[in-house]
């Protein structure tokens, strides 16, 4: 880095393009790109180091619309293409944005693939629950019954849970929020903070094809009793919350699983809440499986315990294996076993 | 201890004249080592001064059971004192390390040709493997050939006796006693196979000793009166004159990753190699996977299709991305092909042709996947295709790839095959400073105007736009961009517009290119035969035998297959015939007869096994007749 | 209340003659109904007994925001008393329900044709959305057009009043007002339209109310005096003479679906669709979900590759596998395609075309998975391509399509593209008896001398045998087959006698398929212009035309692309000169010159829109000229 | 079914065909083709309603050593070619099997969505971490450091797990054996009668290219404290099982995770060892993800719980929509808004 002018700090139009957005008026993506937007002054990311990798779909649209570098490429391949742009360049700082069906449809393999390996990146995956761009059809995190173009009679597979399928895949961070959630940019800012691949799954709302399918919990009057915020050395408590919480999540000891509990007066310790330790593997599992309805959506950081990342291995093992060793290709060019044909013919 | 068992066509026995070239192949059970052996057999060739050219071919399982037919593992080679461009049509010698290997080789053996067999290996119970009833040594089935067969499994136990190995490893330098005989019989210097024995066993010096120990013996085995006369007499084939300068012997596989290499040396830029493995393209995977020092990073990922993607991904945050593959993995990438061609990045794929359709026959090589290469994508998708016709070429066709896709801003498919990528053949060591360097400069700042990163040099090409540089944030993708500013772009004129302009870029490429040669002949004339890739050598030799028996016709061998050469047509034209010999079913044919309207008329075969000379002399004689 | 903003060319504006043909085109914004419009139009237009053609034209987004250029929806519809065959080169009327509409269509419109405007959508705010500084209904910028602008918001509003509908609501019926006004240009029948109307607002009464009465209004509008003799005046088209018969308006991608449920029974065979959604083939996959008592089963699978996997799957174990798909997903399909060759198990691929490459244009139309249809394979790998012409040509192409695959056992690609896919058609409903079954027989007992999986019928098509038969137990896959057992073989003879066999087996198909027929025009003489696909229109009003004004052309047009008909090379070669137009840069082309070395002269559009006559027509001019 | 004859019960030796077995010798794989041919007879297969699929690697040239039906398919894609087998006739008992690198590299997607929707099928993903067939490059299951032609300076990504991965991606059963192990067929009967997909992980010895990689379980000697076999409703006993298992498998209840814990005298009650119970999914996430060598491999039916399978729900709708409905060609083409063109014309 040559430059020693401090780079200026951005504001967030100063990640607006001059293209026009090209989404239903209403759709939950406008939010999620403002609360991007918002997130990367504050994160002191840089435009010109930032770079938007997606897939196809509504949500893929996303990098258009972001004033940094941007690579709207085919279905479901964004992590393969985003792997082999941070392996290229670690410095840059890659974000995959992807939608349900981009993701984890035709592009579960890479998805998959790009957890297990830790590359250093956020993966936003916008989950709608339908098949946006396509004009409706259900798609794997569709509802069982989804009533849709494809499928007139309803949906019969069970759908996939993001969140479960990336802990699966091995992911080191997974964490939740929906497009117009106040906190969405503090879960934006700690899947930055986070190195390695950080999955961040957003529920947004299609008010075309899929309308307020997550209104059971994003709604202002089910907020309280439908949304578990986690926060990491606290206890996991919801419900009316100017009490404190008056409900909690707590580990039923016979059956070995997860229990709502009522907290009276505060007092969460004597009704066995778990507090939430985003380190807690086990923990984190039976969170992402936690079934909506009986229980409120967790969201936030579900699980954030890092490990090394793949391009910081690669490229450690790249210097390591360079080290000491000149890259003389007439050398390589002569290696293994050589001889010279000379006046008097071959000879070693 | 040795008993000749027959020896047929006594009027063949006598000493020959030194020929001018021999073709031997060395074939056993997958476990005896036969590559090996005819790899360090092909050194010692190089380094007596013989021209040559080698045929490898193992078996698609990896350990087939021993004693199986198909688990004949076989290496060919052909050497000479003048030109050797095939690895020959039919052997001259034949060792055949069981019946296994004596049943699938037999019938490819030259009438007369002699063949050498390890009696101890001709039990019973691989007799029945090889599905023999009667031992051949015994039943007079081989009398059209020579044959001697003696103990050689008890000989290799004999002379490593000494050295207190268990019977399975004394057995195991089988190889190099054959090794010995051959050596004996084409009158060669052990000492550089026993210095390579002393490398390849450093750490267990009583295993090297026992190998030089059985090569000693099988040299010597030769050199002995004992089988004087009966058949095996030693050969000296004179040494093919030759440059000056540096050899050494490289294979299709490594001469493309050093290619790779240089041409992203040559560009001024890193690499980056996305791949999976696949037969057999895997080689180039992993002589790659070893170079990082040369500014290469290799990927090895979860499918064909994240290769190619992370490649792209690479390309675009400013390496040279490189993937290769095989035909199923190739089909694979036609998407993401395409994503490539319309963000105009520069990209190198590479196809190791094998033996299609579907899975096909992995191990097998086969030319059949020129169609796919030029035509096999969705949408108006045209990119530049070339071809290595062997593995010294394969060198120089992969700095080209490089050399195009940089400068022109476009994925370029390599096309090799199984054949060129096994094969070991000598090659001059190019002097690095005589490669010509072709830098790439990434656009630092916007144009006067604005940042326009479709816009085009003189080549049609469009910048290079490195993330991470100031100023020049812009989108690019798979949807149709607008000359000039590249955004989205769906109106009729400007489609029209980008159609011709990715046409128009791929085929100025022309001017960068040399006119097409005549390879051996004159422009004009009866008949002209028209290969590519691989097929170079038995057209060569066809047409020389031709030539020489004072037949009209001329070789033309085609590199650049799209955008073909400028005055490609009208040098077709000025022959009466044109003839395309290929291992597929006839697909630079369409080419030629597309571009040209010349009457192109097809060889085609489609065995998994190179042409032999014979054949395409046939052709020629049909064609001239 | 109205206001005719300007009335330009008055010589123009005098009551014409009753036309032969009319084109309409309606463009508004997506939220307005237009596609809804124009398919009542259209099916009034049937019923008024006029021949038709219909080119709906929608944005890649889904609601784009109101207002803008890219959200402009627009649906052509050419009706005529005569032979229809294209949607029209240049609209006669255009009504244009916003600034955005009018800026991106006004440009095709005929010199002197009508424009129909909204001024009630003629604000500031909308101006600036379609990027004009003044009112183009203002500036005089319309002059080459009569223009009748009026508010039909207001009016619309006006009409519904009664109905208590919010203001957002009210506007929605400003479509059925526009119809209304249409309906009474051209002297239609209103009632179909309010029976339509009935049923599909049946759980909403008062909508349907709503909607007739702005449908009312609009042609009571047109009927009124206030705006006679200001350029608007009634046209009666005649109706086209039609066979008599039941008619229903078709589109493609219903008739493909419908040709494939057919196509199954007349098998008698269950089919399996396995499909992935993509622009514009989803609709096939949309129509044959709700067919499930046919015997259907559709499958949305995870992705293309899965798609055409498991329909292969669902082939082999007895039913009639289905994909379908658009280029980007055919391309991920390339892999597969090549297991169904090898397996030689039945499989019919669809692939609607769109603009390439790569994501290309998705909305947009185009032929350019010609090259990817025939050619698009790793390997040596042969199938049969056909290619519908128009919607209702496509019902018969998808029964050829599963005909030809369950008889030869092989995949078969039929071409389709968004135009045919989205356009309507009328269509006289084939009786169902006339169509000629071909059931499957399934082999149920090995052969005489033991199960030979890989054996031939005459036609050179295996044995098709369902998993589940007793006794017929056995294994196929990917890798070369023996022929007859089926087992793997890599030896070469019989990879070059099953590369033949696999090639000639596809050729054989030609024996099956009727000889290629002139659609217009004769055997022999100075020009035959050759399309395939949905060019069928342009190419024959051109030829009409051109054989009007007494030019010696002809025009063919080929269903079978591969094999091509067997009398197509004589045929070619009796005319002097070959046009091909094709929404390409040329690859029917390609196999024609390949073929039949016929000098074949490409006629190229590229641009996401279908020809135009008088493109065709100029070139037709410039090859006799 | 019209055949009144009762089937002949089946040998080992009727599931053998007539094709030369073509691994290497010593290779793990031949005692799982034994352990299949002894496992079909006992649960009543019939040879002729029986498909084994396959995808390509060594692992996927068992079908043509089963005298079944048998579909070597191309790489990565079984479970999609098998799920076309399975809707087009569910009378069929369907096999799948796969590699570590056929499953969970290239066909990752393909298996998770098999899983997910829960088609009725046994998966036997034969692990060895490393590409057999390609002459042993590293898999996605090879452990870190894998030293292969393709990483000549050992591998850096981590490993999947596949049984991890299998329960993200919705698994209803999951078990794990290895190439050797005499308690295989129980664990292929189980998958067999389970109905819905039962994802089966067996180790198994690449002896050329991975030579004993799991050696240190099963190898006699590592067996007792290497192996924890679990049986369902019994305590997760292991260590020297003569005397009743000396050591188990108890909840940490602090950290809410697992531990290994001495039984003293056999009384695991004491120690706190957890009862197996085969639906619990909580539990069974822990134990997928147990690390061998702090913790023994866990073994046999990690998890049992079936859910309604996909084909059967596909049935169920397709027999549904169909009912009462004729299927009326004749009709359906004529369907829509029709008209007459007779003499006079054009009449709706
Ligand atoms: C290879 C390929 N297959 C299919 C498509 C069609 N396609 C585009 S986006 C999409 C699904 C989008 O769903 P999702 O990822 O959930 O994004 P959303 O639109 O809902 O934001 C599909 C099937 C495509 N563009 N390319
Ligand atoms: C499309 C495609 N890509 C790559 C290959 C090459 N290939 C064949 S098997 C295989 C991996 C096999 O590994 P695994 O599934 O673990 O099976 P194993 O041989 O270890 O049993 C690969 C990469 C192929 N046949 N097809
Ligand atoms: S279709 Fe749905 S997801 Fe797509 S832009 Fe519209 S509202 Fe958003
Ligand atoms: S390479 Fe390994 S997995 Fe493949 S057959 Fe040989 S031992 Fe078995
Ligand atoms: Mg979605
Ligand atoms: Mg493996």
């Amino acid at each position: 880095m040559n430059d020693m002018t401090p780079p200026q700090k951005t504001l967030p139009k100063d990640w607006e393009t001059d293209q026009e957005v090209r989404w239903c008026p209403g759709c939950g993506d406008y939010a999620i790109l403002k609360a991007v937007q918002r997130t990367l002054p504050e994160i002191g990311a840089r435009p010109e180091k930032t770079v938007f990798v997606s897939g196809i779909g509504c949500s893929s649209r996303f990098p258009y619309y972001v004033e940094s570098f941007g690579f709207h490429t085919i279905h479901g391949r964004a992590p393969a293409v985003a792997t082999g742009v941070k392996l290229a360049n670690p410095d840059l700082d890659v974000w995959i944005i992807t939608g349900d069906g981009d993701a984890l449809s035709i592009g579960g393999n890479h998805t998959m693939h790009v957890l297990r390996r830790n590359l250093d990146c956020q993966i936003l995956l916008f989950n709608n629950e339908i098949y946006g761009l396509t004009k409706g059809q259900y798609s794997p995190t569709s509802r069982e019954g989804t009533r849709s173009p494809s499928t007139p009679y309803g949906s019969v597979d069970h759908p996939a849970k993001p969140a479960a399928f990336a802990l699966g895949a091995g992911a080191r961070f997974v964490a939740r929020g929906y497009d117009v959630a106040k906190q969405l940019p503090d879960v934006l800012k700690a899947a930055y903070a986070h190195k390695g691949a950080a999955f961040v799954e957003i529920f947004q709302n299609c008010i075309v094809y899929n309308k307020d399918v997550f209104a059971g919990f994003t709604e202002k009057q089910h907020a309280a009793d439908g949304q578990l915020w986690l926060e990491n050395g606290k206890p996991m408590l919801f419900g009316d919350m100017k009490k404190g919480g008056t409900r909690g999540i707590a580990l039923d000891r016979d059956k070995l699983c997860l229990k709502v509990v009522d907290v009276v007066d505060g007092d969460w310790q004597a009704a066995g809440v778990i507090v939430h330790d985003v380190t807690n593997r086990s923990v984190a599992h039976m969170l992402v499986e936690m079934p909506f309805g009986p229980f409120p959506m967790a969201l936030g950081i579900l699980y954030d315990d890092p490990k090394p990342s793949f391009e910081q291995a690669v490229i450690a093992q790249n210097e390591q294996a360079a080290s000491g060793k000149t890259p003389d290709l007439q050398k390589l060019l002569s290696s293994g076993q050589t001889w010279t044909v000379g006046a008097s013919g071959p000879q070693l | 201890m040795a008993s000749v068992a027959q020896i047929a066509n006594p009027a063949e026995t006598s000493v020959q004249p030194a020929p001018e070239s021999v073709v031997v192949r060395f074939a056993g059970d997958s476990g005896d080592g036969m590559q090996l052996t005819g790899g360090q057999f092909t050194l010692s060739t190089a380094l007596s001064g013989n021209d040559l050219a080698t045929f490898p071919d193992f078996p698609a399982e990896i350990r087939a059971p021993q004693g199986t037919l198909f688990g004949v593992s076989a290496f060919q080679i052909n050497f000479g004192s003048s030109d050797i461009s095939t690895a020959g049509d039919a052997p001259d010698v034949l060792i055949a390390m069981n019946p296994a290997a004596l049943k699938t080789n037999v019938k490819d053996l030259k009438p007369g040709g002699l063949i050498i067999a390890d009696t101890g290996e001709f039990n019973d119970r691989n007799l029945a493997k090889a599905k023999y009833d009667v031992s051949p040594l015994e039943d007079g089935s081989l009398s059209a050939w020579r044959v001697l067969a003696f103990d050689i499994s008890q000989l290799t136990r004999d002379s490593v006796k000494e050295f207190g190995l268990g019977n399975k490893e004394a057995l195991r330098c089988k190889n190099m006693w054959t090794l010995g005989l051959a050596l004996w019989m084409f009158d060669r210097d052990r000492q550089p196979i026993i210095d390579w024995l002393r490398v390849k066993f450093a750490k267990a010096p009583e295993l090297a000793d026992a190998n030089i120990a059985a090569l000693n013996a099988g040299h010597a085995y030769g050199e002995t009166a004992e089988i004087g006369g009966h058949g095996l007499a030693q050969v000296h084939v004179a040494p093919a004159p030759q440059p000056e300068g540096l050899y050494r012997t490289i294979t299709g596989a490594d001469a493309i990753a050093y290619g790779l290499v240089a041409g992203a040396q040559l560009a001024e830029l890193p690499m980056f190699y996305g791949g999976y493995p696949i037969t057999p393209a895997s080689a180039v995977l992993h002589a790659l996977s070893k170079l990082k020092e040369y500014g290469v990073t290799t990927f090895q990922a979860e499918d064909e299709i994240a290769a190619i993607a992370s490649s792209i991904g690479a390309s675009y945050a400013g390496s040279l991305g490189v993937t290769c593959s095989s035909g199923p993995g190739i089909a694979l990438k036609g998407e993401a092909l395409g994503l490539a061609i319309m963000t105009e990045l520069p990209l190198v794929v590479v196809n190791i042709q094998r033996g299609g359709p579907s899975t096909g026959l992995p191990t097998k090589t086969e030319q059949s996947d020129l169609y796919q290469a030029v035509y096999g994508r969705n949408g108006d998708a045209p990119l530049p295709v070339i071809a290595a016709c062997s593995p010294a070429d394969a060198f120089d066709c992969a700095i080209e790839a490089c050399r195009i896709a940089t400068q022109y801003m476009t994925p370029v498919i390599l096309l090799s095959d199984g054949y060129i990528a096994n094969a070991a053949e000598p090659w001059q060591v190019p002097d690095v400073k005589s490669l010509a360097p072709f830098p790439v400069r990434f656009l630092e700042e916007a144009q006067e105007g604005g940042l326009m990163p479709y816009a085009r040099d003189n080549k049609l090409a469009r910048p290079w736009i490195k993330p991470g540089t100031p100023g020049l944030m812009h989108r690019i993708g798979g949807i149709e961009k607008s000359a000039g500013t590249g955004h989205i772009d769906y109106s009729p004129a400007n489609h029209q517009a980008m159609t011709e302009l990715r046409r128009n870029k791929v085929l100025g490429i022309a001017e960068s290119i040399p006119d097409q040669q005549v390879s051996q002949g004159q422009t004009g004339g009866k008949l002209a035969v028209v290969g590519w890739g691989s097929t170079f050598g038995p057209i060569h030799q066809a047409v020389r035998r031709a030539r020489a028996k004072g037949q009209d016709v001329s070789h033309i061998h085609i590199r650049h297959i799209w955008p073909l050469p400028k005055n490609l047509g009208d040098l077709l034209k000025s022959y009466d015939k044109v003839l395309v010999p290929e291992m597929n079913t006839g697909q630079l044919k369409t080419l030629l007869r597309d571009q040209y309207l010349v009457d192109a008329r097809p060889l085609n075969k489609v065995s998994g096994q190179p042409f032999r000379i014979a054949e395409i002399e046939a052709a020629i004689e049909e064609q001239l007749g």
